[in-house]
């Protein structure tokens, strides 16, 4: 089974094997206490109420596997969703320039990203806190501060439509992990994307263009959050200047979770995937088991912290 | 639980419940639910839209016999109402409205909150004087109605002008830096404080009386929270905006259950905003 | 043997990692004023037996007696109180601290109020420190700063001023130069005095039977041998170590030179070397030696584009070239070796697989994609051919002993089949076997029509393998040797030369 | 020179040259702009309005140091702060509990979050991510979700009032700042932090208990956020169960811009003081010159990340 090349050989289902476990478990409980846990219905339900926090997660995990972060996430959904919105009322443009402008939007916020942080030497996390400031301003700016609404329907279909039953949400968010699974793995950029985390040095001095492999990562981390941006703007039928706080710890909490190393070059998008669907299982089912939301967040901190533990000792048995 | 038996099950999902007004609506709700017999499942949406329409969500998925939205947004919970309704479960909006029509409305104009505030110190000032103006989380729909209708009613007085109008985050710790700010920029030159919130006017309080400017300058904010009550009766706080949280919330939960058991209902419910200044303070001062 | 004259006892050690068993029931006694050696292949277990001394790993089969007393170590302060200090085979300082901070490190002088560092008296103490081994040093230069002698220098100091029972060094001379080694034997020396007992690994023999008293040789994680120096020889050694026999260990060669491929012409780089001048031809081997500090290291670098040169020239088959990056020099057909494997060397947490393939990923892709089937294909024959020891090819690099680390890195500069290869002190850490190994690959390399640049510390090496030796001094080029000059006194006389 | 030898490490007044240089220009802009802004009484306001978010920069520069991070200061500020507010009512108990309570709280959630990241090998992004929820949640929780109010006028004095005409957050501040410098510059436990966190098998192999500098660091961090929450509770005069939501960023942001490395061994206090001061004068000047909240957003952050280019380049000549 050559599982994995890049990462060492407990890099592949193994490793993820404790966190399986603990959500696995964390299923069980769930629909002992709640029968309306598990039913196909509620499956396709946590799997929409995840995707947009899923999207970034992916996204940021090149970012995180090249030892960066990014902290604008949440602003570029509002700047990318507001811009998005623009360019979606009734009537005015075909669908695809709506989605090209948000998507483009984010890649070229990520280009800015990775180029303050190669050619200037910012430190990732003061780079992309000024980007996260800087694209809200930007949000508020271009919207006047006002939700951005009354929106064509066929755009507000790929927030809130389905094909074959399916939500395309969640159609998106399979496309993403797959194709992301796909790049990380088995392309030379994938590999590029671990080495340079890895070992920075080192691998420019095995030719690779570290600087050009950062670009590209923040480049398509924020592209997939404008991906994200147009999926939350369509699903709530406005372009919100607002919205997307904090989504940025989110959807590192998923990578992290997920048993990606913040320190560059260990990691995977199924570990991600992994992380954020247990955080999306534990949202819904504590919400089912109307635990009070007081309570909520300190169940769900105490089960996050616990899952991760569980992870790691499986792994270092 | 309890879909199958024959209590009523009432998913209710509420803006913020870290916000001591949502507080009130959650707690007169829930004494309305016990008398009422009925079951609540409350859900708190933290400000976000996109989560109040997955909470909505997973009420339609569980079957919940109605819905009581207490919106975040008037554009971006409308699919959460819409959702509901085309799911066959009523909605009832309360405290604030969502374009898409819900089976029941029970709440306030926002915008009258500002009209309210701004035409009370209009008249302290005799209509002329120099105002400032602290404003809400940008984009939030009661930052954006607050605004509205402070413009709006500042249209029938020329001479009060706005210096100068800056967020605060809704936060009193931000409010009372942003006061500390303007009273190094503008000195003397400040009449009045209108603040969207009672949180951000609270703040700006600490840092008037700490300069001891306040008896110079009238300061009004919205809510009628206990600290600001109790400030209004205390003579620091010159005014605030009362809005009917529990009215509200016992209203809606009326109305809701009238709805699932086929009573008449009114669609409509419009709970007026009330100036509490020092002379009625009283009346809403609740606890002791 | 008597109690007493025995101050460290092993008994029946074993140790497992995931997939490897590297200790198996190692039995070895130390006996109070001796310098025993520990040798072994690559992998066979010697660091991980020293770490476990040292309280690094608790999580081990056995029994460990010091002074006849069982030792159950909670962790490394433990170690250190029972008198056991350890020269790590990979480096450990902190980069950012200073020469003085990192031997002070953990007992600082202080007051006993607050814990305030006594600054003069650690002044004191570190110039102490520095004297008596007769380091040249400024106390006050960031460890990171230093090149990878001057960091083991300090490391040896700091291991020898815990005043210790046992020292144990693990590999102390890989990347030291033959003055410094003379400098480590003198040390050795005076510990042995001392009373102290000295656990010395290394792969270089020619030292283990000048400074130690005994041998324990190991292989797969087992005690194959134990004799006095006096009674075995090197090739006995060797035998055991490998498990064959040896025979020459530098290959014969008949020296071929062709074409001129490399030339450099006034090469300069501010404040490391200046106005160095030589060619290579294809088929050759050339040394570049110095003492610590020469600016080998340097000029590799800016041959390699990992550092930019200031002054000069760099002709590539007569062409001048401007190689700004190691993507030029990977592209003009260069290949690196790095000193520091640690640095410029490896991904530590990829595995071994990925690291050869990595700045030759082209040739087991399509386009973009990575074949998984060709990469095994091309990673196995490598391994194959430097008998790199790894459970599997996708084991993380940073698990491999240190010698198998540093083949891969061979491994990697090798594959791509660099017309001209750059190697820093190439066999840093290698077992004899492997060096064979190395030097006849090297060899065929040559005879193929490529060209060498070697540096290196390890004289023999240098002159069992070199067509010429350039030498330097100081940053500049005092002598090009040929090869029957290239005798080691001669290299010595003339990198003193200035 | 015995002062000062060539150690970046913690960092002398040459290295900082590039942030003072940006801190300076800075207040000249300002100071044309609004003459309101190069008054004593403007510098006291500035300082006290960064003295909470300084105190927190300062406790994170410890984590930070040891290379860690510390994601539920804000949490800690509010659920400590609301502790504190519940002993603080007038005529119950003497000031010195809800000062105690205050940051012993503080100090107890640090140990809390230092063992799961040593003894459970938790990521300390993870581990200080479920503790901002849990905190979150507990002062949620304890305050019943509404803020406490009607506090004692000694508690109140300590946020408002002033001793020599100098308010006492500041002095708080100068105290907290001075006594880390000793700390971090002078003794063991400070070169321990720096060698944590500069290379952490090398500060075990010399026989230093790095996992008890870790539990100290993080509980020296929580414990001065618990400082923060009384000081914060007090200025506003309420125990706020929503108080401090993302200071840990505006804190974390301060550090960086201060100079100190995210991975940890270098860095100082006074870089985060610098970075702290930077933040809050652009604050509180941008509020001076009335520009529109949502450009300050696009500035601010503009002016973040140049002040950081400045530094780094002024740094690396
Ligand atoms: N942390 C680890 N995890 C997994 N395997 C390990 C680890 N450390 C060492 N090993 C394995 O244990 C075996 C012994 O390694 P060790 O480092 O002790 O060898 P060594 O004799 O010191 O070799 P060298 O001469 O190359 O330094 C090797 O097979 C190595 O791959
Ligand atoms: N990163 C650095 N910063 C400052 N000085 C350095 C650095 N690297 C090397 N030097 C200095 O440059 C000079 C040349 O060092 P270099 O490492 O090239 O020597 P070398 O001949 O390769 O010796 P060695 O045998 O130790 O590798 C030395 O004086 C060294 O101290
Ligand atoms: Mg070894
Ligand atoms: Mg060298």
């Amino acid at each position: 089974m050559p599982e994995h090349n890049i990462v060492p050989r407990d890099g592949n289902a193994m490793q993820k094997y404790g966190l399986v476990i603990a959500f696995a478990a964390i299923c069980a409980v769930l629909s002992i206490r709640s029968p309306a846990f598990l039913t196909p219905q509620n499956a396709i339900n946590v799997l929409r109420q995840i995707s947009i926090n899923a999207i970034l997660a992916v996204g940021v995990t090149y970012v995180i596997l090249t030892g960066g972060i990014d902290l604008s996430l949440g602003s570029v959904v509002a700047v990318t969703g507001v811009l998005a919105a623009t360019f979606a009322h009734p009537d005015t443009y075909p669908l695809a320039v709506p989605i090209a402008v948000g998507i483009l939007g984010g890649v070229l916020i990520g280009v800015l990203n990775g180029l303050v942080i190669t050619r200037f030497r910012v430190a990732p996390f003061i780079a992309t806190l000024g980007m996260m400031t800087i694209a809200r301003g930007g949000a508020l700016i271009l919207s006047g501060g006002r939700p951005v609404s009354n929106l064509a329907a066929s755009f507000n279909f790929i927030g809130n439509g389905s094909v074959l039953r399916i939500p395309i949400p969640i159609l998106i968010l399979a496309g993403v992990f797959l194709v992301s699974r796909f790049i990380l793995r088995r392309t030379t950029f994938g590999r590029y994307v671990y080495a340079v985390g890895g070992n920075e040095e080192a691998a420019r001095a095995s030719g690779i263009n570290t600087h050009g492999i950062k670009v590209a990562s923040y480049a398509i981390c924020a592209g997939l959050a404008g991906l994200a941006g147009i999926v939350q703007a369509s699903r709530i039928t406005t372009g919100q200047p607002n919205a997307g706080i904090s989504y940025e710890l989110d959807a590192i909490a998923a990578v992290v979770i997920g048993g990606t190393s913040l320190s560059g070059g260990i990691g995977s998008v199924t570990g991600t995937l992994l992380g954020a669907l247990l955080i999306g299982t534990l949202n819904n089912g504590l919400d089912l088991l109307n635990v009070s939301s007081y309570y909520q967040q300190v169940v769900k901190g105490l089960i996050i912290i616990g899952a991760v533990i569980l992870d790691r000792r499986k792994r270092s048995r | 639980d309890g879909s199958n038996s024959d209590r009523l099950v009432i998913g209710v999902s509420l803006l913020n419940l870290s916000n001591e007004f949502i507080v009130d609506i959650r707690e007169a709700m829930e004494a309305k639910a016990a008398e009422l017999d009925v079951t609540l499942i409350v859900t708190d949406a933290e400000r976000s839209a996109e989560k109040q329409i997955q909470q909505i969500e997973s009420f339609i998925t569980r079957r919940v016999d109605a819905i009581i939205l207490n919106p975040c947004e008037v554009e971006a919970s409308s699919p959460a109402v819409d959702k509901a309704i085309a799911a066959g479960i009523p909605v009832v909006n309360v405290n604030s409205e969502t374009r898409s029509e819900p089976t029941a409305f029970v709440g306030s104009r926002d915008e009258e909150s500002a009209e309210i505030a701004i035409k009370y110190i209009a008249e302290r000032l005799g209509g002329r004087g120099r105002l400032l103006m602290m404003t809400g989380y940008p984009g939030q729909a009661a930052e954006i109605k607050r605004t509205e209708g402070a413009r709006a009613a500042l249209r029938n007085y020329p001479d009060l002008k706005l210096i100068a109008e800056q967020t605060a985050n809704w936060s009193r710790e931000e409010g009372m830096a942003l006061m500390e700010n303007w009273l190094q920029a503008y000195r003397d030159g400040i009449d009045a404080v209108f603040a969207q919130n009672d949180e951000m006017g609270l703040g700006a309080l600490n840092a008037l009386l700490s300069a001891g400017v306040k008896d110079r300058i009238v300061l009004v904010s919205v809510d009628a929270i206990a600290d600001a009550l109790a400030a209004v009766k205390e003579g620091r706080l010159d005014a605030t905006v009362f809005q009917n949280a529990r009215g509200q919330a016992a209203t809606a939960l009326e109305t809701a259950v009238k709805i699932v058991r086929g009573q008449p209902y009114e669609k409509t419910v419009l709970i007026p905003f009330e100036l509490v200044t020092r002379q009625n303070v009283d009346r809403y001062i609740t606890q002791p | 043997m008597e109690h007493k004259n025995c101050v460290l006892e092993l008994r029946d050690v074993s140790k497992s990692f995931p997939g490897v068993k590297a200790l198996d029931r190692v039995s070895i006694r130390f006996r109070p004023a001796t310098v025993h050696a520990l040798i072994g292949e690559n992998g066979a277990g010697k660091s991980t037996l020293m770490k476990i001394l040292m309280g690094f790993y608790t999580d081990y089969a056995g029994e460990i007696l010091l002074l006849g007393q069982r030792l159950t170590h909670a962790g490394v302060r433990q170690a250190l109180e029972a008198g056991i200090s350890m020269i790590h085979q990979e480096l450990m300082y902190v980069p950012h601290m200073t020469v003085a901070e990192n031997l002070l490190l953990g007992r600082e002088p202080a007051s006993r109020f607050l814990k305030r560092i006594d600054r003069r008296e650690a002044r004191r103490q570190t110039q102490q420190l520095l004297n008596q081994v007769g380091l040249d040093l400024e106390p006050d230069r960031l460890m990171k700063d230093l090149n990878v002698a001057e960091r083991q220098m300090v490391e040896i100091t700091k291991a020898i001023s815990y005043h210790a029972k046992i020292v144990i060094m693990d590999e102390p001379s890989s990347s030291l130069s033959q003055h410094e080694v003379e400098r480590l034997c003198g040390i050795i020396a005076q510990l042995k005095d001392r009373g102290v007992t000295v656990i010395y690994i290394s792969h270089r023999l020619e030292e283990v039977f000048r400074i130690a008293d005994e041998v324990t040789v190991l292989r797969d994680g087992r005690v194959v041998g134990a004799a006095r120096v006096s009674e075995i020889d090197a090739d006995r050694v060797i035998a055991m170590m490998v498990g064959r026999e040896l025979a020459d260990v530098f290959p014969r060669r008949t020296r071929r030179p062709g074409p001129v491929i490399l030339s450099v012409r006034n090469l300069g780089r501010k404040g490391a070397f200046h106005d160095v001048s030589f060619d290579l031809h294809r088929g050759e081997i050339v040394s570049l030696a110095g003492l610590m500090g020469a600016g080998r290291t340097e000029i590799i670098r800016c041959l390699f584009g990992l550092d930019r040169y200031d002054q000069g020239q760099i002709l590539v088959n007569g062409k001048e070239v401007p190689i700004r990056s190691p993507a030029d020099a990977l592209r003009l057909g260069l290949g690196l070796v790095s000193e520091d494997r640690q640095t410029t060397g490896l991904v530590p947490c990829l595995s071994l697989r990925a690291n050869i393939t990595l700045s030759n990923l082209d040739l087991c892709s399509w386009g973009p994609i990575v074949s998984w089937g060709r990469e095994e294909k091309l990673v196995e024959r490598m391994v194959g051919d430097l008998r790199i020891k790894s459970p599997d090819t996708r084991e993380m690099v940073a698990n491999l002993s240190g010698g198998n680390q540093q083949k891969a890195v061979l491994a990697r500069a090798l594959l791509g089949e660099p017309n001209v290869l750059l190697l820093d002190e190439p066999t840093r850490g290698i077992d004899v076997g492997a060096k064979a190994e190395i030097y006849k690959l090297m060899g065929r390399l040559a005879h193929e029509g490529k060209a060498i640049l070697m540096a290196s510390s390890e004289l023999p090496e240098v002159v069992g393998m070199s067509d010429r030796v350039i030498v330097l001094s100081s940053g500049a080029v005092t002598r090009q040797l040929d090869r029957d000059q290239a005798s080691a006194a001669n290299i010595l006389r003339n990198a003193m030369a200035n």
